[in-house]
């Protein structure tokens, strides 16, 4: 039953659908809420500039949970039921994994946000041709965790704390593991915790024994805030060092002074002036701050706006040929779509330093394979 | 083309009722609580495509064998465990659940946490059809012999069901097995349906939510675990336009239908054809429906 | 030597947490025979109460604290009312309260995502944060809050039951409501009185969490860790309870420290199957021979 | 004392009593004689509050009597009820102990307590054992003792016979006659119809639901109709 | 012909002695009674038979093979089965269906032969169905077959209990006062089935009664039990003049009416 639309909306009308999935419940409703809220803000001010190509955008959202089986409904309904030219979202790699059959069934291309591990885009050498992303890769991401704690910090001596239950957490550890062993560096403690856990003493007990120079701690912060500040109760003074997990206004309120000193690899460097803009018309609309999902939910919908419009049409196929070229200027960075990865190619990431109790931009940094 | 996403639905549905199936004998005909039948479902998944996809076994041996599997675990588990009483074994099977999601989570071979990405898609409507009819046919045909009877003794009156020559710890094993090979078989029919597999997906609440719907379409009811397995998977889907309100309006369900027929949809009971004949005002029996093991 | 006490006292800390969420989830076991899995969602209520009292209506610590032990008494009865209350109207069996139990945990869990929002909130500095620290061993002031609450709980709800006439009352509405009422007990107002201290428990059980960790609508999640200690000290055994939850915090302790931090709950599982195969009934719970 | 009328109570479809009056008046012994299933417990249950009757009334002392079971303890009216009941998960001592959960002279509770224990001796040898484990027989004399421990006005014995070895029965009886003489006044539901009969002042038949004779305990005894349902044919030797 | 053998047997719970080295012994064919004042051990005795308790000291036989190491079912299996004094029948389940579950024991078809309906599974479920309808209408039981078993009277729930047993063709047969709750009408009915039980089944039953009338009326031979130790055994007319027996159980009033 693999009848694609043509890129009419349900009444032949000015209405255009675009979907979008993500957690608004469960554990992870934070980022999917900040996700679906930058998209409605998106398109509602597209709507106000004359739409596009002539039509209003609607974009209907669905609840996942986090979780794959639901995703697969949601994508199911969106390109059936509602009809759906594209769809953004959603921010778990398992999700967007479990979609790829969909999709290519269906015929209508996802632009995920932070689904970071490899295989949603290419999978066993190949590309899927409808899945695509704007965010980098966990190879990447681990890689230039370590990079620059190795090369730039100078440290030798790292500990991993990670999150065995999670995908994201055990793919960054693995990634920056195995890129700070073969620049020379000692791994002198792996220690995992499980999703839900919010007490990491006896682990950090652990790693303290070790004496490590930097922790790495790839995982969200309420647990990044949690595990940073009982390792300072337990004496730990070593600097720690995060993911795109990080970053986020609740990090800072509830770690205080624990990550003072801290480094993360972002996606952004929040001071940019664009980012700044986006920042405060979302602060407008919703009075509050967007998360970091809310970021690349907005490049994922530039990156869309972008195709539609050098498709010109809203043929989901003649979107996915676009996306396939697009090369645009995101708030995160510059992103140009690889042919044959569907990754934003050679996207720089920015290292961020918590000081004062601020975040700084310390420099973008790539590493070279 | 709604027609796809309803099949998507019912697809789901379908695999949901097999696992309900088997939870509903242990629970609601043998009386055992268990909240670790997602472990049982992660192990049919994981192996039957360990055997489909690395072994090259055609899909619906390599299902069935991965509920086998499932089943040869639940006697190791059912040796230590059965012996244990209510909450108990309760705890235990939650326990066990968990510890096979954690070691999955560990297992790199199959992509640990990160997930198993790129398994064929090989179910559709038909097939879960099929693996359905049977597994009631043989629900229904088991619980209907002595062996059934035997089971629903040991929920009643295990004392009494002991005095009257009725093994129970046995009937608890068998009981246990045949429910693992449903989660299994369950199990493995969502990996190929869903094309991945996570150890996320096997996780407390999806054992719970089984529990649910066995619980919600009566103790001790095929017909009603099937009708729950179906009305459960496909509310959510009904709500979907609620958003962060689903889940409210589910818990306020489950809630509801248990203070407004606390025995279930069915109650114990089961929907038969002759019942349904005579809703339909074609003579015969006036029984609108007929207690479970009396068919 | 520094380090095995560190990792014991951390136990001991993680341990009084569990022992916190226990004691009031054991309560309503031992009365009521039901695994409460409401309990989190009150617990996680609390930790809001708890956190909008001191942030939006600036009230001292001690009047929120209370405030917010009784505002989830107040819902923990609304719940029996509307959950729990019908269904013992009907004589209904305890599978049945589970899974009402369960309904109610996600309609909490999710009302607050819908309404709250899914936002994790801190609690600001009421306690200085700086840890005792004896000699290079670090123990938190929270923690030993924790565990003298959950001690002086613990004393209190065993005296009132074991030792009072209400306590006799409660335990006799458990086991026959009807029985009961026949001896002039108002089996409603015993059952009340259960659910409200037990959502009284939960209520500071939650500020105290939520001062330690942090506010968010899946905090409750951690009380199947209380659920698992009770059944590690013997269900319906208040001081098993306890008791459970220091030798679970402790065993989860040792394992990461010195096992494998990746299979900490796999060995914790594993020893706590062990222990119920040698003792069926958990290390104190009652083991009563049916008689025929 | 107690005056019911035209009492009427169902078990969803089954019509249990059908108009079932009955009297009682203060100090005296009425027994509630009939086969089984005749209703006999379904009546004691109406009167305590744990059957509820649809149509009917009931008056204890000239006022209607409340509908909830611990209001009519209050009102002093106690309910041994059949099958024991007893609080299994509770030591003896508790269980008698929760007989007496309404009253506060602490004095009386010492008092009938001894009492009680003197009525059984086993009861105190057991005091703290569960009561659960008891056998039947103990169950049974606790059921009675915590229904002595109440200290009720109209105390309402259902079967209190049931599974007593005999020289326990006569022990019973016994103790029924003494309560009686404290100026107690007693409901008593019985299949042991002799000693009942002989026990009581007045009684009544029960049959499906109805009353089918009543009158003096001691006309019912030598009526025909009685003797062969419910006296056995075989007239006792040893008695 | 001894049928069952009860030597030296004691059991204790904690520091309370129940039974205490009790010897009888039970004839095949025969209609024995076991009585003793309220809390003598009786009910322990055939909690200790059917495997329910573990025996403390001393040993059973039945048909000379020792049974006090064997589980209730594999017990049960052999040909001995009992009612309880606190009636346990599976309480949500009809009359019809509590004795059909009990005839389990005279199929031996397996799980897959129910599960694809072979041959041997429906002849054998079409006998075991017509002996379950069978022991209803020899119980009087068939017009309340449909009746859920907890919405029976007292008196019914006893009788469908002694039915439930029965459905096991039982060599040995215990009943734990199945009289309780019964008038003196009744309870001579239940006399007459129990010796209709022993006649048309041949099967050797063992009754604890209080019930005097029904224990002399039918028993061959009647142990009694006091604070667990064997008081006194031997034919009705024996125990009734054994003063010993008086003095702690029948009463100065002997016998009464029931
Ligand atoms: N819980 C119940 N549900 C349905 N029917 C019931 C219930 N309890 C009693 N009955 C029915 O009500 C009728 C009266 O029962 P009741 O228990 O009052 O009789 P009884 O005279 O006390 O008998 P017994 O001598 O056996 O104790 C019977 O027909 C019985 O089957
Ligand atoms: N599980 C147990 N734990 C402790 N004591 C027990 C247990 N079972 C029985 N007893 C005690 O053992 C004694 C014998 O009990 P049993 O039930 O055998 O008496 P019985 O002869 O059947 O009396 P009745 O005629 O009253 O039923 C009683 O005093 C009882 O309290
Ligand atoms: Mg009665
Ligand atoms: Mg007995």
């Amino acid at each position: 039953a693999g009848c694609s639309n043509q890129g009419q909306g349900p009444a032949g009308g000015d209405v255009v659908k675009i979907g979008w999935i993500g957690s608004l419940t469960g554990d992870t409703a934070v980022w999917g809420q900040s996700e679906l809220n930058t998209l409605e803000l998106l398109a509602g001010e597209l709507n106000a500039s004359g739409g596009l190509l002539g039509k209003k955008i609607h974009i209907v959202g669905y609840d996942t949970r986090g979780d794959a089986t639901e995703a697969v409904n949601a994508v199911k309904r969106l390109v059936s039921q509602d009809k759906v030219v594209a769809i953004i979202g959603p921010n778990a790699s398992s999700s967007a994994m479990a979609i790829s059959g969909t999709l290519e069934e269906m015929k209508v291309p996802d632009i995920a946000t932070v689904a970071t591990n490899p295989k949603v885009t290419v999978m066993d050498g190949k590309v899927k041709p409808f899945n695509f992303r704007v965010c980098f890769i966990d190879p990447y991401q681990g890689a230039v965790a370590a990079g620059y704690a190795f090369d730039v910090l100078g440290f030798r001596k790292a500990a991993v704390l990670y999150d065995v239950a999670d995908e994201y957490s055990q793919g960054l550890a693995e990634f920056f593991i195995k890129t700070f062993e073969e620049k020379g560096g000692q791994i002198v403690a792996k220690e995992a915790f499980k999703s839900g856990d919010t007490d990491f003493r006896p682990q950090l007990a652990k790693i303290k024994a070790t004496n490590p120079e930097v922790i790495f701690m790839p995982y969200y912060f309420k647990e990044a805030a949690l595990s940073a500040k009982q390792a300072r109760d337990l004496g730990i003074k070593s600097v720690l060092m995060g993911g795109d997990g990080w970053p986020s206004d609740t990090l800072l309120e509830m770690a205080g002074d624990a990550v003072e000193g801290s480094y993360f690899v972002n996606h952004l460097d929040f001071d940019d002036p664009e980012v700044q803009d986006f920042k405060q018309r979302y602060n407008a609309k919703y009075g509050k701050m967007p998360e970091l999902n809310g970021y690349l939910a907005h490049d994922a919908f530039m990156v869309l706006v972008d195709a539609v419009k050098r498709a010109n049409s809203f043929d989901p196929v003649a979107i996915r040929d676009a996306l396939e070229t697009v090369d645009i200027e995101g708030i995160t960075g510059k992103i140009k779509i690889g042919k044959d990865t569907h990754n934003p190619e050679g996207k720089e990431a920015a290292i961020i330093k918590i000081e004062g109790g601020k975040y700084k931009f310390q420099q973008k940094y790539a590493v070279t394979d | 083309m709604n027609w796809f996403y309803i099949e998507g639905v019912l697809i789901l549905a379908g695999i949901n009722i097999i696992a309900v199936l088997g939870l509903s004998l242990l629970t609601g005909f043998t009386g055992l609580f268990s909240f670790g039948h997602a472990g049982f479902m992660a192990i049919g998944a994981y192996s039957a495509v360990y055997f489909g996809e690395r072994m090259g076994l055609p899909f619906a041996v390599s299902v069935v064998a991965g509920g086998l599997v499932a089943g040869l675990v639940s006697l190791f588990i059912g040796r230590l465990t059965l012996k244990l009483k209510g909450d108990y074994f309760c705890i235990a099977t939650l326990g066990f659940g968990e510890a096979i999601r954690l070691v999955l989570d560990n297992v790199q071979v199959f992509g640990g946490a990160r997930g198993w990405p790129g398994i064929p898609l090989k179910v559709d409507l038909v097939t879960v059809t099929i693996f359905n009819i049977v597994g009631i046919l043989f629900l229904m045909f088991l619980i209907n012999s002595r062996h059934g009877r035997s089971m629903i003794a040991v929920r009643e009156e295990e004392l009494a069901a002991k005095v009257i020559g009725i093994d129970t710890y046995r009937y608890k094993v068998i009981s246990l097995f045949i429910s693992a090979v449903y989660a299994g078989i369950a199990g493995g029919l969502l990996g190929y349906y869903l094309t991945f597999l996570q150890p996320k997906l096997f996780g407390l609440q999806k054992s719970t939510e089984y529990t649910i719907m066995v619980i919600f379409g009566g103790i001790g009811s095929i017909s009603g675990s099937v009708l729950a397995a179906f009305i459960l998977t496909v509310l959510p889907e009904m709500l979907r336009s609620f958003a962060v309100w689903r889940f409210v309006i589910y818990g306020a369900a489950v809630i509801f239908i248990m203070i407004a027929r606390p025995q279930g949809l069915m109650g114990g009971k089961e929907i038969t054809l002759k019942g349904i004949a005579g809703i339909l005002g074609i003579p015969g029996r006036n029984r609108k429906t007929a207690r479970s093991g009396e068919v | 030597m520094n380090q095995i006490l560190q990792q014991l006292i951390n136990g001991f800390s993680i341990g009084s947490v569990y022992a916190l969420m226990a004691v009031g989830y054991s309560l309503v076991y031992s009365i009521m025979n039901f695994s409460n899995f409401a309990h989190g969602g009150v617990i996680m209520l609390g930790a809001y109460f708890g956190f909008f009292f001191i942030t939006l209506f600036k009230m001292p610590f001690w009047v929120a604290f209370i405030g917010a032990g009784i505002c989830s008494m107040l819902v923990a009865v609304l719940v029996e009312r509307m959950a729990y209350k019908p269904l013992r109207a009907r004589n209904a069996p305890f599978l049945y309260f589970m899974i009402s139990a369960m309904g109610a945990s996600m309609f909490i869990e999710n009302f607050v995502i819908a309404t709250i929002g899914p936002t994790f909130r801190t609690y600001p500095q009421i306690f200085p944060a700086e840890p005792f620290s004896l000699g290079g061993i670090y123990v938190g002031r929270l923690d030993m809050m924790m565990f003298l609450i959950s001690a002086v709980s613990l004393i209190a709800l065993v005296y009132f039951i074991e030792c009072t006439k209400l306590g006799k009352a409660i335990q006799a509405t458990a086991f026959n409501p009807r029985a009961s009422a026949l001896m002039g007990i108002n089996t409603d107002s015993v059952i009340l009185t259960v659910f409200g201290l037990g959502g009284f428990l939960a209520g500071i059980a939650g500020v105290l969490f939520g001062m330690k960790y942090t506010v968010y609508p899946q905090i409750g999640f951690i009380t199947i860790k209380s659920f698992i200690a009770a059944v590690f000290g013997g269900l319906g055994s208040l001081p098993g309870a306890v008791i459970g939850s220091f030798i679970l915090g402790i065993v989860e302790t040792m394992v990461s420290g010195y096992i494998m931090s990746q299979y900490r709950d796999l060995i914790s599982f594993s020893l706590l199957i062990l222990i119920l195969v040698f003792k069926p009934m958990g290390l104190m719970g009652k083991s009563v021979e049916d008689k025929a | 004392m107690l005056e019911i009328k035209n009492l009427h109570a169902y078990y969803g479809g089954i019509h249990a009593l059908k108009g079932v009056g009955i009297s009682v008046s203060e100090g005296e012994i009425v027994t509630i004689i009939g086969a089984n299933g005749a209703g006999k417990s379904t009546l004691l249950n109406a009167v305590s509050g744990i059957v509820r009757y649809r149509e009917g009334s009931i008056f204890f002392k000239g006022k209607p009597l409340p509908r909830l079971p611990h209001l009519i303890v209050k009102r002093g009216i106690v309910q041994v009820p059949e099958g024991r009941l007893i609080f299994a998960n509770l030591t003896v001592k508790d269980n008698l102990m929760l007989g007496a959960y309404l009253r506060s002279d602490k004095e009386g509770i010492k008092r009938d307590l001894e009492k009680v224990y003197e009525l059984f001796p086993r009861l105190k040898e057991r005091e703290k054992q569960m009561a659960g484990t008891l056998s039947g027989g103990e169950q049974q004399m606790l059921a009675i003792g915590r229904g002595l421990m109440s200290n009720p006005e109209l105390i309402l014995l259902d079967e209190p016979s049931l599974g007593l070895a005999p020289i326990m029965v006569e022990t019973i009886f016994r103790v029924i006659k003494d309560i009686k003489n404290l100026g107690k006044t007693i409901l008593l539901v019985e299949q042991n119809a002799y000693k009942a009969l002989s026990t009581a002042d007045s009684a009544y038949m029960l049959e499906q639901g109805r009353v089918v004779k009543s009158g003096r305990a001691a006309d019912l005894i030598n009526d025909p109709g009685v003797k062969e349902s419910y006296l056995g044919v075989k007239v006792n030797n040893r008695s | 012909m001894e049928l069952l053998r009860l030597e030296n047997l004691t059991k204790t719970f904690g520091g309370l002695t129940a039974v205490k080295d009790v010897n009888f012994t039970v004839n095949e064919g025969s209609i024995s009674g076991l009585i003793g004042p309220n809390g003598a051990g009786k009910t322990t005795i055939f909690n200790l038979i059917t495997g329910i308790y573990k025996v403390t000291r001393g040993a059973i036989y039945f048909q000379n093979v020792p049974i006090h190491d064997k589980e209730p079912h594999v017990i049960a299996g052999m040909g001995i089965t009992r009612t309880f004094q606190n009636i346990r029948l599976f309480k949500n389940l009809t009359v019809y269906q509590n004795v059909l579950t009990a005839c389990h024991h005279n199929a031996d078809y397996g799980i897959f032969d129910a599960a694809l309906r072979l041959k041997k599974f429906r002849r054998q479920e079409r006998e075991l169905k017509e002996f379950a309808g069978r022991l209803l209408e020899l119980m009087e039981l068939s017009g309340w077959k449909d009746k859920v078993a907890n919405s029976l009277p007292y008196g019914l729930q006893r009788r469908l209990e002694i039915a439930r047993a029965l459905a096991l063709k039982p060599k040995l047969l215990l009943l734990d006062e199945p009289a309780a709750g019964m008038n003196p009408d009744e309870t001579r009915q239940l006399m007459n089935l129990i010796r209709r039980i022993r006649d048309e089944f041949g099967c050797t039953i063992l009754v604890i009664e209080h019930h005097m009338d029904l224990i002399m009326g039918i028993c061959d031979n009647i142990i009694v039990l006091n604070f667990g130790k064997k008081l006194a055994e031997g034919p009705p007319e024996k125990i009734q003049q054994d003063p010993l027996v008086i003095e702690a159980y029948l009463g100065e009033g002997g016998m009464p009416g029931a």
